[in-house]
């Protein structure tokens, strides 16, 4: 196995690891932003389509390139925009339920 | 500046934007530093593409010149793109969000198929078998993504109908598929370079995309929507290993891998199993309108009546449900609820995972309707607090509400359900007695404690409003 | 830089990227198992010694990588066992603290 | 099997061993999954060390002979590290075990330090920079974990007085130290190659490590030992560097990293900034015995008049604390509850983060003694049932019961406490009327809701339930 591969496996998997971490309890609230979120990411196919674009030489591959270069850019550009509208809904409010849910009973009991 | 510190600039740069992507998914965790995370991501987005331009200008070509084509594709690909995907983010509406973040993963992974597509047709003799295989497997996967998303977003939009469309022998069909896509797959594998194959790779692949997702019920769609996100982070981390670069490796691995377990995340909060999902599930979609007593006598009641009950409850929870939704009701809701609480009223919202359709539907809207964020109680924290509600107000929501979800044998059985039936007093306003998205009865409506307000959302709720004014 | 280097430099990145993801709201029960976990983690500093003692030819480096060697094995023997000592003391009880609270709440209003 | 194919299967399988660490650590975020996370963690570790054997043993030397004395001495080191690790692992008592952590970060972090050290000896000219640049860090870094964990585990066993001690110019001595350590970094790193003066650095590092944690208090060792245990993972990662080789960079790394966010956890828990800790906090160590009543009368009260409180009492929270501990009287305090459950008592106990001498001390040892898990509450839980609790139960806790902490000017104060004075009743089951960790008086003892049952923790409770048995 050549090292570059090796060295590529191992970014891999760690990204990997990563991506199983990153995620923890996330209220449902959040489920379609973060969604949304990792969707743009994605887009960084776009970096990709860029070098196939530079490197077309013959009609085909230069097609190929353009409409893969206009999706990805379609992918970050709108996954980016339609994330942000979406949790523009959220107003910081610090204030966590669950003490809220303890003082409320207090206040009943 | 030589080129070798240019590169390795550029490398330090993808670096970054890497690990602002994940910085960004970490902050995404909490409602609080969402926003700002996102903003992160998108920021190292633009650092890792600017970084590549950078790094493609710089390059030495063959014989030295520039390529100015390469450069005109970007260029009308980035404009055209851009402001397609710009203008459908900017005009979508809230609702609507879920088929255009569909539409958006569709051509991601179209992008990365079609990387490999151009890279395979490039070849003069078959690359080395790990080569081979990301090739190989990118085509597979970014086109299932780029076909299956599709669909998926046509489902919600409404272009396809939500309810699982059988094709005859379906099954059939998308076992062979799967196996045609296989076989040609270990033949090229095993070494053989041919591009017909590859076309009968794509072309099948593509095909299964839609029969995988046809049978699929519009309600499982956020989650199949999710699933074909992680697919689509997987398809650009092999196209990475195709042109041997990092940044699409961490990226897309990073999405795979959080998309896995976002999607787990939403089919239990559906209370599903992914795979149970995939095989095909219920949700018919839009409920028919035809209304149906079901059994049981309807007690139908009036707003006056209804105000006097909230106005002289202790403690009042709102269940709202997709008819506040479609009825854009939010902001009739909150100035009920702020009414109320002026006249000493202890007013939650009790937020149902699925509720709307999206997950997370009713907290955005009401959230845009500035309701303070400690109101909104999840299913969980609040359904123990209806045995001591006094009045429990359902608005448009019907599935979530639904009793027979306790029972098997009903398409909802198993759901979570808020137990809205516990209260005191029920008092339910939706239109008619047409059914929620699961197409069925709710015995909840023919409950004794529930009275029946027949109106649209927010008609009926601005007529609460003036109602409780006027005592 | 060296590409030997620069996958280096990415692996240890992400590596720490993970680091910061892995631990999320930990009880504060597990603060110390999590850092006695941890700690018999980086006993894998016991591959390094194990390296530079087969390479070790002249007395000084022959002393100081059986010192190594002894060290870092006493940190991954006595890290996992001790670590795994602390967490004998859980019994796997699946009751989540909340909804008890709130059953309790029922109970008393 | 040639070479390269078993150089390449070690090192996928030191990716599998660094996966494992990775998931392991996860797992070991919630007590249900803990200790089969632990047990992951260690099956990696026990891969990666095989993996490294066999590469060790197929290697092909310079003149093709095995080196028979590097065997002999990897085989000495392991069975005498690896005997004395599981020796004092086995054989260290449940409160002792914060030291025993901090000896082995303190040897984890020599080995790191001793692989640039003997790197650096084997030098014939200056490496190229980013080595060099690893190789002083390792040594640096290495070392101060080294010297600063020996001191931190000598101050929790008690062989270094717990208080702070003052060095004449402490301060003046730390800063002096780590610019020679700078200095010298530099001038290493500006291409010099000198054994001596890497011995300075060593040296300077090695003092600086003492003089770092000397000022600290015994109170805040454990989040120093958390700090230093994530230094040692980054001198771990450095000494990967050094020696070119990714297991380490990434299992000490994510050490490093997670180490980092813990520490701040931990210091959240004792709500002290890490930066304010490290710059010497309060914590003198042991309380002092003699009696001091610090003004308001005391009332003493006897075990029969507590049994028949707790007995009638409609719900008892249980404030257990180091003196629970040190009493080892955890199993007497479940029977008492068990009791009282029995006849109708609703029995909690009230969890606060540093109670006792080690974060999760109580939870330890009630969990060891059986008690249910759901009856164990955090202190943000429980605080606000203190208003409705009839009788709080004191045991052998002090510092986080004391309302001082609420005011400022006080050693503790700042310090979230377990509001116990709100209780309709307060009892009080300790020796004297001794001092606790922080060495000052708690006013919660001359509270005239408070009635003091003067008696070591465990015979005190083996009393009551006697009392309350005979009732
Ligand atoms: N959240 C998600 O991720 C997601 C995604 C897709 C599907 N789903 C599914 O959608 C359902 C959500 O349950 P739900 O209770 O929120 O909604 P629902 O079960 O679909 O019921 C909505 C109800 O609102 C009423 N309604 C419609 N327009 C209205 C208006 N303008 N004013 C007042 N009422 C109106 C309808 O009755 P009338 O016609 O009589 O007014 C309908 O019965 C669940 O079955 C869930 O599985 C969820
Ligand atoms: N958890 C951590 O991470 C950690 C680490 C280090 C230090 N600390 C510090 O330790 C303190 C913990 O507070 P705490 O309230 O748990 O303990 P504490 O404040 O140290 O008080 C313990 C009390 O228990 C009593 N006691 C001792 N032996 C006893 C026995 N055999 N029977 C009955 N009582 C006995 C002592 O009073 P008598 O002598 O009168 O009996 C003493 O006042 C805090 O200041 C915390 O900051 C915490």
């Amino acid at each position: 196995m050549s090292p570059e591969l090796l060295s590529a496996l191992t970014v891999f998997v760690l990204a990997i690891l990563v991506g199983f971490a990153v995620i923890s309890k996330v209220p449902a609230t959040l489920h379609t932003p973060l969604m949304s979120g990792a969707n743009s990411i994605h887009g960084i196919v776009l970096v990709g389509s860029m070098f196939i674009a530079i490197e077309a030489t013959d009609l085909a591959s230069q097609l190929l390139s353009l409409v893969a270069v206009a999706f990805a850019t379609m992918n970050v550009v709108g996954g980016y925009v339609v994330t942000d509208r979406m949790l523009q809904m959220f107003k910081k409010k610090p204030v966590a339920p669950k003490t809220v849910d303890l003082t409320a009973e207090q206040a009943e009991g | 500046m030589d080129f070798n510190t240019v590169s390795d600039i550029v490398r330090l740069a993808w670096l970054a934007g890497a690990s602002c992507f994940v910085i960004g998914l970490m902050r995404m965790n909490s409602p609080a530093t969402a926003r700002n995370g996102n903003l992160l991501s998108a920021g190292g987005m633009a650092v890792a593409i600017a970084a590549t331009a950078i790094l493609l200008f710089a390059r030495p070509t063959a014989d030295g010149s520039v390529n100015g084509t390469g450069w005109v594709i970007i260029v009308i690909g980035v404009l055209v793109g851009g402001g397609a995907g710009l203008y459908s983010a900017r005009t979508v509406k809230m609702t609507a969000m879920p088929q255009l973040v569909s539409l958006f993963n569709a051509v991601g992974g179209g992008a990365a198929a079609l990387i490999a597509i151009d890279d395979y047709l490039g070849l003069k003799a078959a690359p080395d078998p790990q080569i081979n295989v990301a090739t190989v497997l990118d085509i597979v996967i970014g086109s299932i993504t780029f076909s299956g998303s599709l669909i998926a977003s046509g489902k919600l939009q409404g272009l396809i109908a939500g309810k699982p469309i059988m094709i005859p022998a379906g099954r059939i069909v998308t076992v062979a598929l799967a196996v045609v896509t296989v076989v040609g797959a270990i033949f090229l594998w095993a070494g053989n370079l041919s591009v017909p194959v590859m076309l009968i790779i794509l072309a099948a692949a593509l095909i299964f995309g839609v029969t995988m997702v046809l049978p699929i019920g519009g309600a499982d769609m956020p989650v199949v929507i999710s699933l074909l996100n992680s697919f689509t982070g997987t398809a650009v981390a092999m196209a990475g290993f195709v042109l041997g670069n990092d940044v699409l490796i961490i990226a897309g691995a990073l999405v795979g891998a959080s998309g896995a377990i976002l999607t787990k995340l939403m089919a239990d909060a559906m209370n599903r199993s992914v795979l149970n999902i995939m095989i095909g599930g219920f949700g018919g979609g839009e409920g028919t309108q035809t209304a149906v007593g079901a059994g049981g006598s309807v007690r139908a009641i009036g707003a006056d009546d209804v105000a006097i009950q909230l106005a002289y409850a202790q403690n009042v929870i709102v269940v709202p449900g997709y008819g506040l939704a479609v009825a854009q009701a939010q902001h009739a809701v909150r100035e009920l609820a702020e009414l109320l609480e002026d006249r000493g009223v202890d007013v939650k919202y009790a937020i149902h995972p699925v509720a709307g359709r999206m997950p997370g539907h009713m907290n955005v809207l009401l959230a845009e309707a500035n309701v303070p964020y400690p109101q909104l109680r999840e299913m969980d924290d609040i359904n123990p607090e209806f045995d001591r509600c006094d009045v429990a107000l359902v608005v448009g929501a019907n599935d979530v509400t639904n009793p027979a979800a306790r029972r098997p044998g009903s398409p909802v059985s198993g759901m979570p359900i808020l137990d809205v039936d516990h209260a005191k007093s029920i008092v339910v306003i939706k239109r008619s007695m047409g059914r929620g998205y699961a197409g069925i009865d709710n015995e909840l409506y023919t409950n004794p404690k529930t009275g029946m307000l027949f109106a649209d959302a927010k008609d009926g709720l601005a007529a609460l409003t003036a109602a409780v004014k006027a005592l």
